[in-house]
């Protein structure tokens, strides 16, 4: 069918989805969800098919839709170009695991759920995904802003829905605060914008911006970063993030983590590239600096933070800041060599397809990792990872797909993480040989510190997998646990695949990318620079010389490691195959339990100690004392790792503005004479100023 | 045709008034309640058909225009929600023992003289007039406050009818200085001198320097009566204590109607000294509204007051709208009017419906109440989301207009703290209406499923606050434009 | 300038990495003995060790999962596929995009975060505290080798092995300038921590509770542990490879045909033997570091690697 | 009567209007305020009398006759009946000392002179001190509540300013139109009716002083 009707499909679906769970609700909850997910899941697949089309469709195609007027002051519209398209994809392919997911985990996991809580999810899930989509589609700033903010209501909606606890309430209550905040500076963004140009659709913005002079263009432009960066969880605005993503149900986690932050990414690329954009020349300098700055301290602060948590969801959600970090390095970079001089277009199209790429690889593996300590929690109900083990042995297929992702996010090849990394690799390197000077030396810095994150989320997900899935079960949960429902399996399989594809064969993939980088960058596109090599082989043009750069192709590799596993194979199988036996783990000679079991705290310990002045890590010992102080009876344990934005900007925040408005409010005496005298008193200087006044 | 309406619209409460004064039985009482609201809704409609269609009529010392019609909507309107909720509420409230059945008629007597002395205030042509009326509100909704008749309703109710009365009388004062002025260039005094459409004939050549004092007295008297800041002290009292309907209109009606008074006078000062002037004044007590509100907000146990602290950061945003002036805030202004006006009912409502299952305003001890009432919980939710300023509710269109227009004349120290005092009431709000809807339910809480009345009155608000959300109808947006019209001309 | 390498050739490359690298161990453990004063067991000691262990049977602990078993193949194949991407006996790229520098290190992140799994597998104290540890030190590592690898890469503008070998050209002493030297001296900081030897890690021991490598060794058994050991070795000497490569890619200028192709072993051959003599040294000469001092130890790596960017940028 | 006269008559009606406020603020006793504002309400009705007389305007006549009705004569008693009714203490408790209630008094009829100086001569305005001692007897009056404990003395401050704003209304525009005035007039009856009754509804339930209850705050 034809694309152009794509938009309306998707809002019939998703508005049929959030509607039919609301009334089937009062008959069978269970009904609902399962009509919301299914309307969820084609509303996603049509999404698709809308991105695909214009993705591939002829090139600069721009598929816009006016809507019905529903405000007299703004003309709202639909416009569908590369860069829309393209995070519609994104948002789209997680959504179809997420919607395949969704029912039986519910089911799995909240099994004594009320009607009315299952129609409140199955309507939230339907206008999240909505909203999501739509912002990418949207022509003006109304409808973005409209989605932006039904975004986070129904993200908050369905994170408090979890379960009647108050943890999520304020987990929710932070995240809605953040959100809002950076709403606000969007909105200041937008208006300053739309008020210059009279009308609220992006053309109309372009245009006014042409007219900006340099100062208010770069405030407007730090406006909505600040906006943006506050949504995309970045150091030190992330604090929201590891609290409200792991509390929202596991599928909906994969969706916030995997998907709604890249909305955020979305807006920054909007705005620097399209919106903000001078007319000619490349973008002030401080935008991509400082973009580059804060994605480096994202991508590092995240995994350390991350190391150290031993709640599955919460690690994961930490390592999201990681990963926005890391796609903004790619983007600070395509700020920093746009349209400079010589190799500068093609080294920025290496920059900005690195950071894209990186953008659907996370929405991948991320959503893989997130549906797997779903399974988890759903199977076993606890998200401390030391309560568990021994999984691999009770659910394989959920332990196999979540190895994959853990190899796909800590960058390792052959999967997709190490493509996005090794493009930003090249870009950074490329650029270090551009800008000699300090300039230099900083993306020298930022490649460094990339490396670490990588090395770190390594070492990070060997202890999320080893100590959740590996070893003895610790506690009766992780003892009984069974392996979870095959739709669930699905959804993970589908993420699993997309990781394998991209890892092996993505090359397919920068077709897809063509079309944004081109509108983007007016330059040329992906398929151009990265793959002139065929689809097989990524190549980057990084030296001005002209030679044809670094090479690398992931088929060969993956080939490679395949043919060389084979023949290891036969090798392993040594001389006497026969020869097998099972014995217990040695642990010189004692007999072994899940106590001899290395821990997540121990695991990560050494990191703790040469980290330490990140993380002030804080411990506690008690040691009860059997009558004599050399022999103890119990000694109790008890450390955790604060995170610095949190304890030191926003509890202080917090507390201060409560203490202040206390002592305010304590102020007041209810006397009816004071009452009197402030409306005196307010007479008194209002005459005088206005006698002032003349 | 108008013209007759003219005189009947503040005829109809008055006769329902004094028809329920024949009965005690409380259903009867109800239903006359409900159905006096519903004819004047209807009257008002055709009313505003006649002012669509023939443009503004005068009646002696009334006039109907595009402007008093804003208000006059949004009045009766919101009476009859009252009405609807007033069932179901009485019910309770009797069954608990709050209000006393021999005093139901009296007090439904009491609602609709309140409503209608409001109603004359809408219509009012003559500014003395305008003033009769409003002190007529001061003195019907003064009983009403303290209507519960124990020490806090009575301690509420003084504080109420003394510091607004004290406002009124500025803004009398304003009143006879402007009159002076205009007497001055009209032929002789008399009735006409006073009528604001005569006066807004000559306005121009109205001596500016005494019209300047009168409008600070008018300002300073009435904004007392609107609750701005720091004259708003009476208000968390009067709408924590009074009944939950009589809040309502309090809260959804009664300061609008002051705030019209202050436009009708911002209008005449404008032409006679300038719109900067007027807008300036309007401004600074807009901001000192929503600044003062803040530290209320947050740090309030009590969520009638903290409606209350709100509904006085609101009407501080309608004087922003008013102060940033142009076509733009003005139309955001009156917006935003009708909008905390539909909105901050339904929140007095929910409040109310939560206050009673759990017996107490405290709002640590409400709580879960999501467990509890899960259709009233969603409703007071979404009234704070859409007092808070989220779409897709009403109050962030309105809101959105008024940033507009304080962007669009660069007046951005006042944005900055606008927003930043919007944020961290947001928080505050949220912080507290989520502790009392998530959670466990307190022990105390009251599991009676809900009656229908209250939630059909709040559904009705609930719907327009959505509606006004996601759409502004043709035929409002050109009553708003007209509307506007008449204030920037 | 030196041509393309064919694909046999790299191939041919890879193979013998794999079986020298017993060869390289082995002959570090003689050159060690003899600076001990001891006689010491014969060079080719590490073959009789791998022949005996694929003669064995397998002992498998009870608690581990599926994935053991797979993990010594995987871990060889990472190994030896990073193999391929050293060029051993000519310089310049090969024929076909196999042979990126970031590429390599990232196999051999993989050969070790698989090693890591799986000495979690088992369970035991001991496997985790080995993985634990490693995991501690390589992400430490890794950006310090990827400083020295830009430092070269920069000045010709790509990762690719063979490219930079070629850029260095065969007058490579010559060309050497100060950043070369700090970045060489940043890399022969790191030898030991890649090759997991003294002081960072011990290989000789199994039981003190200061290995890393071995510990995580320590449940596989047979065939198995054959593979594992035969991985490290080969990881052992692409490391040393990656080293030439980078810094004395000495080789026959037009190595085409048997003669050019002989001379380039023994060229490369020769260059293994000095890193082998210094890795030897230091291992006689130093004592292991506390695993909270190998930060420290790291650190000077990495400011050196930093001076030598900054000299090469600036 | 000559026009010079009239001017001379209201000049002197304003000055005995502030003294009489000067005694309402002084005053120490209830009994005191009650008799000094029904005596400025006298005043008030004078002064309408002679402006009627002067500009021959009918409404001023009715005007005069409420004024003494209701405002010289009603409220007083009111309030006079209902200090002897419920034994409130008959002294009135000043927030802040009387003497300097008296200051700001000063400070008020100066703020307001120099007011309507800088407003330059209000047209229509019989005299130029018209304005200004209108606008000192409304701001003292509401002066006396915000600086007094007790229910009546607070109305009692109410009814001056009230005052205040009657003569202002007749001397500087010959008085509002006469619905106007009435519907004034009515309305203070109303409010005073109801603050009484309240005042003795909390007497009656509490034992105290309705204006002493601070209970909500905040």
């Amino acid at each position: 069918m034809d694309v152009d009707s794509g938009p309306s499909l998707m809002a019939a679906c998703y508005g049929a989805g959030a509607l039919l769970s609301l009334l089937l609700a009062r008959w069978s909850g269970r009904l609902a969800l399962a009509v919301a997910h299914l309307a969820a899941l084609s509303g996603a697949v049509a999404g698709v098919g809308v991105s695909l089309g214009v993705l591939l469709g002829p090139p600069g195609r721009t598929l816009t839709q006016p809507l019905p007027v529903l405000f007299p002051f703004a003309r709202l519209s639909l416009s569908v170009d590369g860069l829309s398209a393209y995070f519609l994809l994104v948002i789209s392919l997680v959504a179809i695991a997420a919607a395949i997911y969704g029912p039986a985990y519910l089911r799995a996991h909240s099994p004594d759920a009320g009607s009315a809580r299952q129609a409140a999810q199955g309507l939230a899930l339907n206008v999240f995904l909505g909203c999501m989509a739509f912002l990418c589609c949207a022509g003006d700033a109304l409808t973005f802003l409209f989605c932006w903010e039904g975004m986070t209501l129904a993200s908050y909606v369905l994170v408090v829905s979890d379960d009647r606890d108050g943890e999520n309430a304020r987990a929710g209550l932070l995240y809605m605060v953040m959100a809002h905040g950076g709403t606000a500076l969007l909105l200041v963004a937008f208006l300053a914008l739309t008020e210059r140009a009279g009308a609220f659709d992006f053309a109309a913005l372009r245009a006014a911006a042409r007219a900006l002079d340099p100062a208010t263009r770069t405030t407007l432009f730090f406006l909505a970063l600040g906006g943006f960066a506050a949504k995309a969880g970045v150091v030190p605005f992330h604090v929201w993030l590891p609290r409200a993503h792991p509390a929202a149900p596991s599928h909906v986690s994969a969706l916030m983590s995997g998907v709604m932050l890249k909305v955020a990414i979305y807006g920054i690329l909007r705005f620097a590239f399209d919106l903000l954009a001078p007319v000619a020349g490349p973008l002030p300098f401080s935008w991509g600096w400082t973009v580059l700055f804060v994605g480096t301290t994202s991508a590092v602060l995240g995994v350390l933070y991350a190391l150290q948590q031993h709640d599955l969801k919460r690690l994961l959600a930490f390592h999201s800041v990681e990963n926005i970090g890391i796609i903004l390095i790619g983007v600070g970079l395509a700020m920093i060599l746009w349209r400079q001089d010589g190799a500068g277009g093609a080294l920025a199209t290496v920059a900005l397809t690195a950071a894209l790429l990186h953008t659907l690889n996370h929405a991948a593996f991320k959503g893989l990792l997130f549906l797997g300590a779903g399974s988890v929690l759903c199977r076993t109900h606890v998200r401390n990872m030391e309560e568990l083990g021994g999984l691999a042995r009770r659910m394989p297929w959920t332990a196999g797909l979540f190895l994959l992702g853990a190899v796909a996010i800590s960058a390792l090849p052959p999967l997709n993480g190490f493509v996005s990394e090794w493009l930003t690799f090249q870009a950074l390197l490329g650029s270090a040989t551009r800008f000699h000077g300090p300039a230099g030396l900083v993306i020298v810095f930022s490649a460094a510190m990339l490396a670490l994150t990588g090395g770190l989320a390594a070492a990070c997900f060997v202890k999320a997998f080893g100590v959740t899935f590996l070893g003895r079960p610790r506690t009766p949960h992780a003892e009984h646990a069974t392996e979870a429902p095959p739709s669930m399996i699905a959804g993970m399989v589908w993420l699993g695949a997309l990781c394998v594809a991209l890892g092996v064969a993505p090359g397919y993939a920068m077709r897809l990318l063509d079309a944004p980088t081109t509108n983007l960058l007016h330059g040329p596109g992906a398929s151009v620079v990265v793959t002139a090599r065929g689809p097989l082989v990524l190549s980057t043009a990084l030296t001005s010389s002209g030679t044809n750069g670094t090479a690398i192709s992931m088929t060969m590799v993956a080939a490679l490691l395949i043919a060389l596993a084979a023949i290891a194979w036969v090798l392993r199988r040594g001389w006497q195959p026969a020869k097998r036996r099972v014995a217990p783990t040695w642990t010189c000679g004692m007999r072994p339990t899940a106590r001899f079991d290395y821990t997540a705290t121990a695991f990560a310990k050494p990191l703790r100690l040469v980290f330490e002045a990140l993380y002030h890590p804080r411990r506690e010992v008690t040691r009860e004392t059997a009558g004599t102080p050399y022999v103890f009876r119990r000694i109790h344990y008890a450390g955790e790792v604060v995170d610095l934005a949190e304890t030191q900007i926003y509890h202080r925040v917090e507390r201060d503005i409560a203490a202040l408005s206390q002592a305010i409010r304590a102020k007041s005496t209810g006397r009816i004479y004071g009452y009197i005298g402030f409306v005196l008193g307010a007479l008194f200087v209002a005459l005088l100023l206005s006698g002032l006044g003349r | 045709m108008a013209e007759t309406l003219l005189w009947v619209l503040p005829l109809v409460p008055t006769v329902t008034a004094l028809v329920m004064l024949t009965t005690r039985d409380r259903r009867i009482l109800s239903a006359i309640d409900v159905g006096g609201s519903a004819i004047l809704l209807a009257l008002t409609l055709v009313l505003a058909r006649e002012v669509a269609q023939g443009g503004p009529r005068a009646l002696g010392v009334l006039r109907i225009d595009d402007l008093g019609l804003v208000f006059l909507l949004l009045l009766v309107v919101l009476t009859l929600a009252v009405s609807i909720y007033t069932v179901g509420w009485l019910e309770q409230a009797v069954a608990v023992g709050n209000m006393k059945p021999e005093l139901l008629r009296s007090y439904f007597a009491l609602v609709h003289a309140f409503v209608a002395t409001m109603v004359v205030t809408v219509l009012a042509d003559n500014l003395g007039v305008l003033w009769i009326a409003m002190e007529g509100t001061t003195i019907t909704s003064a009983v009403l406050i303290g209507y519960h008749g124990h020490h806090h309703g009575l301690e509420a109710a003084w504080k109420y009818i003394i510091v607004t009365t004290i406002g009124i009388s500025f803004g009398l004062f304003g009143t006879v200085l402007v009159y002076a002025a205009a007497a001055a260039v009209h032929v002789g005094a008399g009735a006409g001198a006073m009528s604001w459409s005569a006066i807004m004939k000559v306005a121009p050549t109205l001596d500016p320097g005494i019209v300047r004092i009168g409008f600070i007295f008018v300002m300073v008297g009435y904004g007392t009566k609107a609750g701005l800041a720091p004259m708003h002290l009476w208000l968390p009292d009067a709408h924590s204590q009074a009944p939950t309907p009589v809040s309502a209109l309090l809260s959804g009606v009664l300061i609008k109607c002051a705030l019209l008074g202050i436009i009708r006078f911002q209008t005449i000062a404008a032409a006679a000294c300038g719109p900067a002037f007027p807008a300036q004044v309007l401004l600074v007590f807009g901001l000192t509204s929503v600044v003062v509100a803040t530290p209320f907000i947050l740090a309030q146990h009590d969520i009638k007051r903290l409606l209350g602290y709100h509904s006085v950061e609101h009407v501080g945003i309608i004087a922003l709208g008013l102060g940033f002036g142009g076509a733009v805030g003005t139309y955001g202004a009156l917006l935003h009017v009708v909008n905390h006006g539909v909105t901050k009912a339904l929140a007095f409502f929910a409040a109310g419906k939560a206050i009673a299952r759990y017996g107490t305003r405290d709002m640590r001890v409400i709580r879960g109440l999501l467990a509890v009432a899960p259709i009233g919980a969603t409703l007071l939710m979404l009234a704070a989301l859409s007092l808070a300023g989220v779409p897709p509710f009403s109050i962030f269109v309105s809101e959105l207009m008024v940033l507009r227009a304080g962007i669009g004349y660069g007046h951005f120290v006042a944005i900055a703290i606008f927003l930043a005092m919007v944020v961290v009431i947001f928080a505050g709000l949220l912080h507290h209406v989520g502790a009392m809807v998530f959670g466990e339910p307190t022990a105390t809480a009251s599991r009676e499923p809900e009656s229908w009345s209250p939630l059909l009155g709040m559904m009705v608000l609930a719907a327009m606050m959505i509606l006004l959300g996601l759409t502004i109808p043709v035929s409002f947006d050109r009553l708003l434009r007209r509307a506007t019209e008449i204030i920037v001309d | 300038m030196t041509g393309e390498r064919p694909i046999e050739l790299v191939l041919l490359e890879m193979i013998l990495l794999m079986l020298l690298g017993p060869l390289a161990t082995g002959t570090i453990q003689k050159i060690k003995a003899r600076l001990q004063c001891r006689q010491g067991a014969g060079i080719l000691q590490p073959y009789r060790d791998l022949t005996k262990l694929f003669r064995k049977g397998t002992v498998q602990a009870d608690s581990a999962s599926g994935f053991f078993r797979s993990i010594p193949v995987l871990v060889l194949a990472a190994t030896v596929a990073a193999g391929a991407l050293v060029p051993v006996v000519r310089a310049g790229p090969p024929a076909f995009p196999l042979g990126d520098a970031v590429m390599l290190l990232g196999l051999l992140a993989l050969a070790r975060f698989l090693t890591a799994v799986g000495a979690l597998d088992a369970g035991g104290a001991f496997g985790g505290m080995g993985a634990s540890r490693e995991m501690t030190i390589a992400p430490l590592v890794e950006p310090v080798l990827m400083m020295v690898v830009f430092s070269t890469a920069i000045a010709a503008g790509t990762t690719e092995l063979g490219a930079l070998a070629a850029h260095r050209g065969t007058s490579w002493f010559l060309a050497w300038r100060a950043a070369d030297f700090l970045g060489f001296a940043a890399m022969l900081l790191l030898l030991p921590a890649e090759t997991g030897r003294i002081p960072v890690d011990n290989p000789d021991t199994h039981l003190e509770l200061t290995m890393l490598h071995e510990g995580m060794l320590l449940e596989h058994s047979g065939p198995g542990l054959g593979c594992m050991v035969l991985a490290s070795h080969t990881r052992q000497i692409v490391t040393l490879g990656l080293v030439s490569a980078l810094f004395f890619p000495v080789g026959p200028v037009e190595g085409a045909g048997a003669t050019g192709f002989l001379l380039g072993a023994a060229s490369f051959a020769s260059k293994i033997l000095v890193l082998a003599i210094y890795l030897a040294l230091v291992e006689s000469s130093y004592a292991k570091l506390r695993l909270f001092r190998v930060p420290q130890y790291l650190g000077v790596g990495f400011v050196c690697a930093l001076v030598a960017l900054a000299l090469r940028i600036l | 009567m000559s026009p010079e006269t009239v001017l001379m008559l209201i000049d002197d009606l304003g000055a005995l209007l502030l003294f009489t406020m000067i005694l309402i603020v002084a005053a120490g006793q209830i009994y005191r305020a009650i008799y000094a504002v029904a005596a400025q309400s006298l005043l008030i009705a004078i002064a309408g009398g002679v402006l009627a007389r002067a500009t021959g305007n009918r409404d001023l006549w009715v005007i005069a006759g409420v004024t003494l009705a209701v405002k010289a004569t009603l409220l007083p008693w009111v309030l006079h009946w209902v200090v002897r009714r419920m034994n409130v203490r008959r002294e009135v408790e000043p927030v802040i000392p009387i003497s300097a209630t008296l200051a700001l008094t000063v400070a008020i009829v100066v703020m307001s002179f120099q007011l309507s100086a800088s407003l330059g001569p209000v047209r229509q305005a019989i005299t130029g001190n018209a304005l200004p001692v209108g606008i000192a007897l409304t701001l003292t009056g509401v002066l006396v509540m915000a600086t007094r404990k007790t229910a009546l003395t607070q109305m009692v401050g109410l009814f001056a300013s009230e005052n205040g704003i009657f003569f202002t209304a007749m001397s500087v525009t010959e008085g509002m139109p006469l619905i106007i005035e009435i519907g004034v007039i009515l309305d203070v009856i109303l409010a005073a009716l109801v603050m009484t009754i309240m005042v003795l509804r909390v007497r009656s339930t509490v034992d105290a002083d309705i204006a002493d209850l601070d209970r909500l705050r905040g």
